[in-house]
């Protein structure tokens, strides 16, 4: 490659659906950079050549050349032309999927990427993927708008809630590529990231059958397992140390000061009602940012958590 | 106005004024105190209102931006919280758009020239022009309630759902803001149309008009047919807050994409709204640094219409990574480009203007080169967004934000520092100084070279925007950019410290100090109250600097100053040229 | 700019009561035309058709259009042509969400 | 803009050569801003239409909820208003000044009872719970008749249409007053009419914008 703007990109790791995109921008990089160029060097040029010389210069008149206008006119528009038609071209590639494409679902929400596999297994804020074979991420969103940017792939679309979309890519190496949200959803939205792990074909189906078929351990287990997976630790620490949310260490027993004013004992119902239904009872000196998770978490799950949380003194 | 002129020919004549050195009554002695400042229908007034007024909120905004700049110094927290940043940017690109950008040109300059340069004695609805300036005030109160309630955080664009499940209080009053702020911009609008069609002085016909008027009559279309969508949408968006309408809301069934179509139907013309008024500018002032007749009149006041126009139909390329259908992206991806080629024609033909010119680097002229330069920067890369495959890529990040700025700051306000300085003269009747003029046009050109371009290359390897934290490789662009953004605002310091010594200290201004052909220069520096002590009649375009000065100072009667109630002024039949 | 002369034109009230007479029948006939039962695209076709002949009078007649420079008419066609413009081109998105890849 | 020596009459503001440009100016001036007031108006039916072409069997079947008769009194009622409107206009063009403030009060009277007959319609619609938004809470015979899961959303657009259009009614009826007292000051003759013409284009408006809602809200089924 070695062109002109190839600093500006980061490294091209899925050519399939970067390689067009990639051309395109070194292609309108290029011919901007000629155009710049010459507009410049006309401009200092006169105002060298044609400096004033005196109060009274006496300028000709020039009202316009209508060959001169029409030609620049007409060839910025050709110009354009083909960059629209590379640009649709390229866009085109980007949605028609192949047929063959390994499917994962992601869902987005405050400040997370759900991952789930075919098999049952579940990730968050990681995405293992095999090499060499197309992958289509199945977005959705349980809250407000969030984006799926992966930029060593050229992929972007926004997570819209009550919508499914889609990208796709097919990495052709072994190794990580970073997730950023570029959709702003509010406090961390710059730290809505994710990891996309590349592994060899065999590898990956290691991985899936260790990982699939569900939860496994004791309940504590499960539930520690879940509070990473829900990411429920964007917000709430496990050690004491502060954060959006109240600690969940000691939690479980507290006497517990709600912003309007009561307060009460933390036990079981509560617990299970400030995870369905954060908003019905909001801790004072906290806002109502906690996403509500009735129908995310089945009532075991729920408590799988609780019961973790009370083994954390 | 034909039909009126020849009814009474036999009694008029027309004679050569030349604007006198040493006016005794100006608009600025005419009436004194704050009262007849706050009540005044004067458009000067009001001009120079909005003025102070944009000023400010530059000033606030671009401190803002500054603090910005220093919280991104390191990749996690350097001094502010996530949540104060994320209002810091909220009301950095509001304010900038809103209380800057969208009134500059035409509410602040704008007042001030259009009736001049049409020759009248006002704009046609001068108490609502008043009001608009009043609306203006309002719409800042609403927004600095909105701080003291919580403040936003939802970007200057209030997406959906997201503005309207989050911190309702102070989304429902800046939105509330917004949707009175729109009303100043639409009254605007409307008085500066029917000013253009009806208060023309004689003999200014549609080829005479200056190419401001035009840009400025383009500006005024866009603002009457997009402005009241903004205020449709903002108001449902406040109700979405307010009653949970659910439109907008997927929650309730509705559609937050369809949020999106309304918000860009008026904030993709409201860019051109921010732009065109610039164009109108920069003719003004290449002609009359080159002192030469522009090249391809109607080209450049076409093609403003003709951006007026397409603007409308292109919104959609905010929303290629939306979900919206893949027609409308087509579709919509097309016709973006085609914005470029009218946008092409005038640069070109301002480059051709100075061919064979007679040029002068005065301050004013100095920001024209600039703005070709940056503007050229900022429309390209507005042309890599528009490419469907490569946006998706670009989409929020800060290769959009260098975009932005290069057209916005890089255009836009390089255009109204040239325009400043080109009518400092004339609303003051002070200089300003030249070398300090200088001085702090080249230091913005380095400083804002500095701050953006780093943006380009960090955006387009993946730095998304409106983020707080980033990672680790993106910092040497970072900082590179908040020193650049640093020597941006010393320079504007230095702006304002020679700007503001001029008033008091400054050397006076003469009626003409560029030699301008314009009919704003044909009356005294700083202006009578009524503009002209004669109604100007004109016979040549205002280009048209291969004809001696002479010919431009024609005018009709004199009239007598102060408030012109009544039977006032006599014909006077001396020493008549022909017209 | 004014062509017009001092003398502004003035409807009789013959006028006025034709063109609001013309009103009210038009407004019974959609009403009437609603209660059809018209199969479906034809009864907002009709309705519309309706109102724009209704809309017609009283801009016509009413605010004075008829008689007036024809650069107000402009604007009011103007106006109309930007609201189907936004339209439109909404619907452009709106309508098409199911296709993947557009078909032409 | 030449004839200065002519009589200025004392309605002619100072920036303006003569009467006939000042009315010229102010009639273009109310023109722009009803264009912007269609764009306005525009982007409720924009959100009307794409929602309808989503869900026309939640149109129809809401439209069951609006009353028919009703809508159609109103109409009537605002037509005549319009029509009086243009009455009045006339009656100030042949300096009939009692003519003028009779037509103004007429008018008022039939924007009062537009007013009057949409209070009772939309108390009929709260009591029985289909209110906008959050209050939204249909009894439960209304919930069988309206079953779509949207419902609430024909109903967001219904009162922001209605309730925006309203809200013009009241500023007109404003403006109105304002005009009728000014007549009574002797403020308006043939020669001197402004005010009175562009209200009555702003009436007219609101008027042609209910000639639309009409149809499209109650007359769908
Ligand atoms: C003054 C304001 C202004 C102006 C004038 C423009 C001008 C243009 N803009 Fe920009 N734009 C913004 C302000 C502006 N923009 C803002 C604020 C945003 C971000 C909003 C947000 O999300 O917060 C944005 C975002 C934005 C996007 C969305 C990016 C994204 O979010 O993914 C796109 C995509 O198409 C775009 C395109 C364009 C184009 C094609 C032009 C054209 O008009 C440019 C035309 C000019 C030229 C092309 C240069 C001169 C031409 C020649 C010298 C002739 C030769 C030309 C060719 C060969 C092409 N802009
Ligand atoms: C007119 C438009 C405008 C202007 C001029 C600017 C000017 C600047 N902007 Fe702004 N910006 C926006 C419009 C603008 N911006 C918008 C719309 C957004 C998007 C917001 C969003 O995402 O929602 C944005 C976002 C934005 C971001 C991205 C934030 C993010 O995504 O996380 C950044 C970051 O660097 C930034 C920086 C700057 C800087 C350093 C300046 C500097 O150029 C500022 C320099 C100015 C000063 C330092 C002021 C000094 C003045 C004085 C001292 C007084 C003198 C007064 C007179 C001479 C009258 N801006
Ligand atoms: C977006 C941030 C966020 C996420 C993610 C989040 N929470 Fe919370 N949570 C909060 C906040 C803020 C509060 C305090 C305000 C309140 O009570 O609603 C809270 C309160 C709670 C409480 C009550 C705490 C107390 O001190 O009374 C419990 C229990 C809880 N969350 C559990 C969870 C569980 C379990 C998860 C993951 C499945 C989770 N939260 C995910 C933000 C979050
Ligand atoms: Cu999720 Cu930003
Ligand atoms: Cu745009």
């Amino acid at each position: 490659m070695g062109r002109l703007f190839d600093f500006m990109l980061p490294e091209n790791k899925s050519p399939l659906t970067a390689d067009s995109t990639d051309g395109l921008f070194h292609f309108i990089n290029e011919v901007s950079l000629i155009l710049l160029i010459g507009i410049t060097f006309a401009l200092i040029y006169f105002a060298f050549k044609y400096k004033r010389k005196s109060e009274d210069d006496k300028t000709p008149l020039i009202t316009h050349n209508n060959t001169l206008e029409i030609t620049w006119s007409v060839i910025p528009l050709l110009i354009t032309l083909v960059i629209f038609g590379w640009g649709y071209s390229g866009w085109l590639n980007l949605k028609a999927v192949p047929d063959d494409a390994y499917e994962i679902q992601v869902t987005g929400f405050k400040w997370n990427w759900a991952v789930n596999y075919e098999n049952g297994a579940q990730t968050l804020n990681e995405i293992h993927v095999p090499k060499g074979r197309p992958v289509k991420i199945v977005l959705q969103s349980r809250d407000v708008l969030h984006s799926f940017f992966v930029p060593d792939y050229r992929v972007k679309h926004d997570a819209v809630p009550g919508r499914y979309t889609y990208v796709w890519f097919q990495a052709e190496e072994v190794g990580e590529s970073v997730v950023f949200c570029t959709e702003y959803c509010g406090t961390s939205h710059s730290d809505m990231l994710a990891k996309i792990i590349v592994h060899e074909p065999e590898d990956f189906e290691t991985w899936l059958e260790l990982n699939g078929g569900g939860p496994s351990g004791t309940p504590v287990e499960q539930g520690e397992a879940l509070v990473v997976q829900q990411g429920c630790q964007t917000c709430h620490s496990v050690d004491g140390s502060a954060g959006l949310a109240p600690t969940f260490k000691g939690l479980f027993g507290k006497e517990e000061q709600l912003n309007d004013g009561s307060s009460l004992t933390v036990d079981e119902n509560y617990l299970r009602e400030s995870i369905l239904n954060p908003g019905a009872k909001v801790v004072n000196g906290y806002e109502n940012i906690m996403p509500p998770y009735e129908g995310i978490l089945s009532d075991d799950e729920i408590t799988n958590i609780i019961e973790y949380i009370k083994t954390l003194e | 106005m034909a039909a009126a002129q020849s009814k009474n020919m036999t009694t008029l004549q027309v004679k050569r004024f030349k604007p006198s050195e040493n006016p005794t009554n100006t608009y600025l002695t005419d009436e004194k105190g704050v009262w007849a400042w706050m009540t005044t229908v004067d458009h000067k007034k009001i001009g120079l209102m909005y003025l102070v007024a944009v000023a400010f909120f530059f000033a606030l905004a671009g401190f803002l931006a500054i603090a910005l700049r220093t919280e991104l110094w390191t990749p996690a927290k350097t001094f502010i919280e996530a949540d104060t940043y994320n209002q810091l940017f909220t009301l950095h690109g509001a304010m900038m758009v809103f209380f800057v950008l969208v009134p500059s040109i035409p509410a602040a300059l704008g007042n001030f020239v259009l009736p001049m340069q049409l020759g009248a004695k006002d704009v046609a609805f001068p108490r609502l022009n008043l009001a608009s300036f009043y609306i203006y005030v309002i719409g800042a109160v609403f927004t600095f309630i909105s701080l003291a309630n919580n403040g936003f955080d939802t970007g200057w664009t209030f997406y959906t759902p997201y503005s309207s499940d989050t911190n309702s209080l102070g989304v429902i009053w800046v939105t509330l803001g917004v949707f009175i702020l729109g009303f100043s911009s639409i009254l605007t609008g409307t008085n500066f149309i029917t000013t253009i069609h009806k208060l023309r002085a004689p003999g200014i016909t549609w080829d005479k008009l200056p190419l401001n008027i035009w840009a400025l009559y383009a500006t005024s279309v866009i603002q009457v047919l997009a402005t009241p969508v903004l205020a449709i949408t903002i108001l449902l968006l406040s109700m979405e807050n307010i009653l949970d309408i659910g439109i907008f809301d997927p929650a309730k069934g509705g559609d937050p994409v369809l949020y999106q179509h309304f918000f860009w139907f008026y904030s993709h013309p409201a860019v051109y709204i921010m732009i065109v008024p610039g164009f109108g500018i920069i003719s003004e002032v290449i002609t009359t640094f080159s002192k030469k007749h522009i090249f391809g009149y109607w080209a450049i006041a076409l093609s403003s219409l003709a951006i007026a126009f397409i603007g409308f139909l292109v919104w959609g390329h905010h929303m290629f990574t939306s979900g919206q259908s893949a027609v409308a992206t087509t579709v919509f991806s097309f016709l973006t480009f085609l914005v470029g080629i009218p946008t092409g024609i005038k640069i070109l033909n301002w480059v051709a203007t100075l061919y064979k010119g007679s040029i002068e680097m005065k301050t004013p002229m100095l920001y024209v080169f600039i703005f070709l330069f940056l503007f050229t920067i900022g429309g390209f890369t507005g042309i890599m967004l528009g490419a469907l495959s490569v946006d998706i890529h670009l989409h929020d990040t800060y290769y959009v934000v260098a975009h932005f700025h290069y057209v916005m700051m890089g255009g836009t306000l390089m255009a109204l520092l040239a325009g400043l300085h080109y009518w400092w003269p004339k609303m003051t009747g002070k200089m300003y100084n030249e070398t300090l003029g200088k001085i702090s046009a080249v230091l913005i050109f380095i400083g804002f070279n500095m701050t953006f371009l780093p943006q380009f290359v960090m955006g387009a390897q993946g730095m998304p925007r409106r983020y707080y934290n980033y990672i680790d490789q993106f910092q040497p662009f970072h900082q590179t950019s908040t020193i650049g953004s640093y020597i941006l605002g010393a320079a504007f310091l230095i702006i304002l410290y020679y700007l503001v010594r001029s008033l008091f200290g400054g050397e006076k201004a003469s009626a003409n100090p560029w030699n301008s052909r314009g009919l704003e220069w044909q009356a005294t520096s700083p202006p009578d109250f009524h503009n002209f002590d004669h109604t100007p009649v004109v016979i040549n375009g205002p280009y048209d600097y291969h004809k001696p000065m002479e010919e431009f100072q024609l005018g009709l009667a004199v009239e007598h100053n102060g408030h012109g109630h009544g039977e006032h002024h006599e014909v006077k039949t001396d020493q008549t040229e022909k017209a | 700019m004014s062509e017009h002369n001092h003398e502004h034109h003035v409807a009789t009230a013959k006028q006025l009561w034709l063109i609001g007479g013309g009103l009210f029948v038009l407004t019974i006939l959609t009403v009437v035309v609603s209660n059809l039962g018209l199969p479906s695209p034809f009864d907002i076709i009709s309705a519309l058709v309706i109102a724009f002949g209704k809309a017609y009078l009283v801009a016509a007649f009413f605010m004075g259009l008829y008689w007036d420079t024809k650069f107000n008419s402009l604007l009011l066609i103007g106006a109309l042509v930007f609201f189907i413009l936004m339209v439109t081109v909404t619907l452009l998105d709106t309508m098409y969400r199911q296709d993947v890849v557009p078909s032409f | 803009m030449a004839n200065h020596s002519a009589s200025h009459p004392a309605h002619v503001q100072h920036h303006f050569v003569d009467s006939d440009q000042q009315f010229e100016s102010a009639k273009m001036g109310m023109w722009v801003f009803l264009v912007n007031e269609i764009l306005f108006f525009g982007g409720l039916f924009c959100a009307y239409i794409v929602f309808r072409a989503w869900y026309p069997e939640l149109f129809t079947q809401a439209a069951l909820e609006l009353n028919k008769l009703w809508g159609g009194v109103n109409t009537i009622v605002l037509i005549g208003s319009s029509l009086t409107v243009a009455m009045a206009i006339r009656s100030a063009q042949k300096n009939q000044i009692k003519g003028l403030r009779i037509n103004l009060l007429i008018t008022i009277a039939l924007a009062c009872v537009f007013m009057v007959i949409k209070y009772f319609e939309y108390e009929h619609k709260l009591h029985l719970g289909i209110a906008p938004g959050s209050f939204w809470n249909p009894t439960p015979e209304i919930l069988e008749e309206l079953s779509h899961p949207k419902a609430n959303i024909f109903f967001g657009i219904y009162y922001m249409m209605t309730g925006v259009h309203g809200l013009h009614v009241l500023v007109g009826i404003g403006l109105m007053i304002w005009l009728y007292i000014r007549a009574g000051k002797g403020h308006f003759s043939s020669e001197y009419y402004t005010p009175v013409e562009i209200t009555g284009l702003y009436w007219h408006l609101v008027d042609l914008i209910w000639i639309f809602l009409f149809p499209l809200l109650y007359l769908i089924e």
